[in-house]
């Protein structure tokens, strides 16, 4: 069951997500990532604003794979999940996309997969891996496996080369959150809010003292989602973080393009992507 | 017992009951993780497993309390009605022309289905854990109504999650709600029905989690609902078994419910659970036919998968995506099931059915011209069922058919489809 | 006692009650001739002459068979769902402040009323008699309802009359009676409502008496219609009597009820005539206003005359033709009541209040928002002079109010007038 | 109790109505009886048919007090109330209407008020019966009022020197009957079918038996009444009945007037009413 201790015998193994921090850490920087949801409003859009964030400051990225009954994301990512599905998207064509991504020359940035375990369940574990894997992703949050889910899960992850990021909650006791931390590899995902994904203008103060405890109790990287919305935010977070996860108030940009065309949305998150990375590169 | 993904596992243990002691271990699920065999479990969001561990640990607690229990069947007795008869109808009796066929008459208690038995236990719950809010999910209206009963009732505020669709179907309904004070909050999103509503209650209940309890309205979600929602609801075989050894002498030969959710059914069936000698057979929404998309026989068709934080058999796409269903009755018309039910169909002890739409009207016109008591339409699929079963068992044969909702909420909808 | 025409003469005879003998005497009525007092009688045409005396004397001796009682029994417990709660409505007592209130739940009875208790019994009776065929009338197609449920159940022929613009008004209520197989005939004489529906239904009996039943939906109407509506829906005060000395050790201080013919009323005070300690208050129609026409406060405002086949407090103008009423709830739109209620009247054994639209609106609302049960809106009349006469009496006294009907026929209605 | 014994010592007073039978049987003639609501369409029109009908050859004239509630009537019958009371009318102007007819210099033919009972508690019985007789009216039929609550009315009547004449229906058992010849003067109302006012083609066979044993009870005439409609059933009928009653035929052709105008709906009605008579006269 001591998955962490075995994982840190093989960290030999290329560990995109983890040499990422290691490297930001070392120059006291956050690490920025934004959340991108697949399809919508097509695929090509997709892969065409992943390409350009990295070059926006984009240290990692997640994308979302759309689930037709999400419990766990907030109105705006759902609906673009809806757009995305009401186009037919398929699981393959995701893997298929990132694969065509991650496998351009100089690719560096680590993609990770946000997906619902009912979408890993269905094909299998294994096979669904399979796939993460060869398409070239880093890692997987699966928002609504928890730990008490996950052994199946977390065993097959190892063998397939990714990591498995999971999350913590402002209401997981302590106690449970270091049980949490030693599921995960990569980062830990650290949910500002009791509440689904959105935006929000303030996160709960007691968000502060839950980061210090979990510091103490794992090496992981943490890295703050849920409600993140405004450069603004980054500062009073820096210090307790090792990266932001943004996520709706990028979708929210995404749904424009039907009004004001893709080049002008794509422009838009490119933008709002470099005025939070610079934030999280101030020193 | 191994938790795998994939089907091919899942689908290849399933195994023929053979002795008392399996029918025992049948009835003692689920363990403490939530299982049901292989279904059940939790696939929630981190925030969650708070409120799911504190309603366990409270449920546990009051299920041993004396003073809960009393409490509870007061409410059921005084409030809701209970315990609903038993009666012998002798007219479908006499047209079937074999086994004696009985209702269990859900259709009396207070707000007229089966579904208050569990709003009143959980309402009861959520006071007990010192919560202010109830919210819930409704499809056609009947939990949303059960829930808003339940709320006024012990002065809860409450909000009732109801797809856009719905709202505008079922018009009745939420004026009732209001009516008693709760808000019903339409949803947008997805398909803008019952699996939407569902998804929206449950992330609502994320960012309220520490004042708010979300009654689910079936013996679905992540555990320990499937649980609490079947023990709340087995009332109904409880009182069902005594009815029979009191006025048979013995028990029923065979029980019947529609299956929606499964939480009639469930109510009805686990108490018999131990009791090989009854057959248990629950009836699937057999829809338009058996293609994609035009049935909701989530066991008939399905496949084990993960849907609203359980894992049970769910219709799905290949990919996991959860596909359309249909059913001339809102509330079967939903694209999973109980993940207890999953696991007495692998095991064998209960039999589902499928009833289609044409049917299901069969059924609610002859109940309702011989007996003079209008189904539900989920309840009329079960009817249907039963009448052909009767017909091909002996006179001295007994059935007992969970009668779970009385059908005034289904006139508007039947009378529109015979002037079509 | 002299029964003379025109009005002085009789309201010079109302009188105080003064001794149990007399509590006594006024339970003890109908005489031979069908008299509560002065009141009652069968004013019909020598053609219905020959079936009221047959269904008396059937009625007679069915009243004294322990098989036929014990039928009815049967039906009413196993079918019906009897016996129906007495509920504490804890919240509705802290609201008004005073008195302990408790609901005597007719609203469970299997279609959702106390009309069933009678309907269920004369169909009995109709099969006694071995007639094959039921008729009725009805308003707002409650009593319609319980007839057609009858006739389904013990497999009469049936048609119910009903006035064409209730038909138009009343399509739920239409649709379950045709599900029923019962034929719904529109009455186009008249005003087109439930007193030309009545009167359609006592011309048709007359051609057709020899097979037929006509069920009477309240107490009016000739004798012994009146007696034996009374005697069925007794099992209302009968219930509740018991349930008081079983829960409270002691009789209730008072008890209300909602009159239109006022037969739920009937049914519920009558086992407590000769408790002189029990207040019993019956609660009229007060509709808009108290001029003619816009209300339907029978025993206020009207004055005795002969209606339907019976004498008995009726809104008439000064030549004796019928006056028009007006009630928001349809089942107490209607001009005359039962002659036993005129007597209760006279002998000031029950006191008769008003209540208006907009009050039974209130009644309605805060029923509904605080205990979870919308009431049919003839009885959140009776629930607004509930609240009323609570917060003035004090803690220690209970007051039971029959809770006649439950409210899902009226929401469509009430939606309306809230919209407006 | 002994009504009918006690009227018998009264016989000197006015009694138009068995004076009339009297000399018909005398002639072997059957006396013809047609029925007119008052005021449809309205009291002039009633007053201008009535006058017509005596010279038409009716031998006595049932006019109807319109009731909103009438229980005995048929549908026709009804309307024709409905239309009545709709324009207003009142009971008091019926006998207005009557006794301006009733006074005309030479008016011989006795007039019978139908009415509910409703109508006669309401102001009293004994004020009811004295407008009733100012007005020159015979005699009084009030349909749903069976012997059994007519005690007051009975003894009334004789005070008000009219005619009570009550119903007998083919359900009435013999002994009934003879209670109910008992408490009738002027004639015995003989209901022809059970049911209610209204046309038929048949009456019942069993009425020739029932008359028969009747008259075996009574030496009162009897009259048919409720579902004769064409003079061809006259004559079946003539020798068990001293006279015929014809409502609803007659109402029927009242209905019309609104379309074909008062006058030809008259005319019509005269002549039926011709027709009727002439089949009555004849030997
Ligand atoms: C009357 C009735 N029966 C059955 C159902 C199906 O639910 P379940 O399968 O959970 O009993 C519903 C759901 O709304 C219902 O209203
Ligand atoms: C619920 C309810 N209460 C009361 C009444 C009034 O009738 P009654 O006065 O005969 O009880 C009706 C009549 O339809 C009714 O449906």
């Amino acid at each position: 069951m001591n998955l962490h201790t075995n994982r840190s015998t093989e960290m030999n193994l290329p560990q995109k997500i983890s040499a990422v921090f290691t490297e930001l850490r070392s120059k006291k920087q956050t690490a920025f990532i934004p959340f991108i949801p697949a399809g919508d409003p097509n695929l090509n859009a997709t892969g065409s604003i992943i390409s350009a964030l990295p070059r926006a400051g984009a240290d990692l990225i997640e994308i979302g794979f759309p689930f037709s009954d999400p419990i766990a994301d907030g109105p705006v990512i759902q609906a673009a999940y809806t757009r995305a599905l009401n186009q037919g998207i398929r699981v393959e064509s995701i893997f298929e996309m990132i694969h065509h991504l991650s496998s351009k020359p100089g690719w560096k940035t680590p993609l990770v997969g946000m997906v619902s375990y009912s979408l890993v369940f269905r094909p299998g574990v294994s096979k669904f891996l399979t796939r993460a894997n060869q398409s070239g992703l880093s890692g997987l949050i699966v928002p609504d496996l928890p730990i008490d889910e996950a052994e199946e899960l977390s065993a097959a992850v190892r063998e397939h080369h990714l990591d498995l990021i999971m999350l913590v909650s402002p209401l997981t006791p302590i106690d449970r959150a270091a049980k949490i931390a030693k599921y995960s590899s990569g980062f830990l995902y650290c949910v500002s809010t009791v509440g689904i994904t959105g935006e929000r203008t303030e996160l709960p103060s007691s968000l502060q003292a839950q980061l210090k405890s979990i510091r103490e109790l794992t090496s992981l990287p943490l890295c703050i989602g849920f409600g993140i919305s405004q450069p603004s935010q980054v500062q009073r977070w820096k210090e307790y973080a090792d990266g932001l996860i943004v996520g709706s108030a990028i979708v929210r940009r995404l749904e424009k393009a039907n009004e004001i065309g893709m080049d002008s949305a794509q422009s838009e998150i490119v933008e709002f992507v470099q005025e939070f990375s610079r934030e999280c590169k101030i020193r | 017992m191994a938790i795998k993904s994939g089907n091919e596992t899942l689908v290849a243990e399933r195994k023929e009951p053979n002795s008392s002691t399996l029918y025992e271990r049948i009835s003692q699920v689920p363990d403490v993780r939530g299982r049901f065999g292989l279904y059940g479990g939790k696939y929630v969001p981190e925030t969650l497993m708070f409120a799911l561990d504190q309603l366990e640990k409270v449920y546990q607690e009051a299920k041993n309390d004396d003073i809960f229990q009393q409490e509870l069947s007061r409410y059921l007795r005084e409030y809701v009605g209970r315990p609903s008869g038993l009666y012998f109808a002798e007219r479908l009796t006499k047209e079937a022309g074999g086994a004696k066929i009985y209702l269990k008459r859900e259709d009396l208690n207070h707000t007229g289905a089966h579904k208050i038995n569990n709003a009143i236990g959980q309402a009861l719950l959520a006071r007990r854990m010192k919560k202010k809010r109830l919210i819930a999910e409704t499809g056609a209206g009947q939990h949303g109504v059960a829930t808003a009963t339940a709320a006024a009732l012990f002065g809860f505020e409450c909000r009732v999650y109801m797809g856009a669709e719905d709202v505008r179907r079922q018009e009745l309904n939420v004026f009732k709600m209001r009516a008693m004070g709760t808000e019903v909050f339409p949803v947008h999103s997805g398909s803008s029905t019952l699996r939407d509503a569902t998804n929206e209650a449950m992330r609502e209940w994320m960012s309220s989690v520490e004042n708010t309890h979300y009654i689910i309205g079936s013996v679905v979600g992540p555990h320990p609902f499937p649980m609490i929602v079947r023990d709340f609801q087995s009332i109904i075989g409880k009182e069902t078994r005594q009815q029979c050894l009191d006025q048979f002498n013995r028990l029923p030969d065979v029980v019947l419910a529609c299956v929606g959710g499964g939480s009639n059914a469930a109510g009805m069936f686990y108490p018999f659970i131990e009791d090989k000698e009854v057959e248990l057979i629950g009836v699937e929404a057999g829809g338009r036919n058996s293609n994609a998309g035009e049935h909701a026989s989530t066991i008939a068709f399905g496949s084990p998968g993960v849907l609203h934080g359980s894992l049970s058999y769910v219709l799905q796409d290949e990919d996991g995506q959860t596909a359309n269903v249909h059913s001339i009755s809102a509330g079967l018309d939903y694209p999973g099931v109980g993940p207890e039910h999953s696991f007495w169909h692998d095991q064998k002890r209960v039999e589902y059915k499928t009833v289609n739409d044409q049917q299901a009207l069969e059924g609610f016109r002859i109940c309702s011209r011989l007996e003079g008591i209008l189904p539900a339409l989920e309840t009329a699929h079960a009817i249907y069922e039963t009448m052909n079963l009767a017909a091909k068992r002996g006179k001295s044969e007994i059935i007992v058919l969970c009668f779970s909702g009385r059908g005034d909420k289904d006139c508007a909808e039947v009378a529109r489809l015979e002037k079509q």
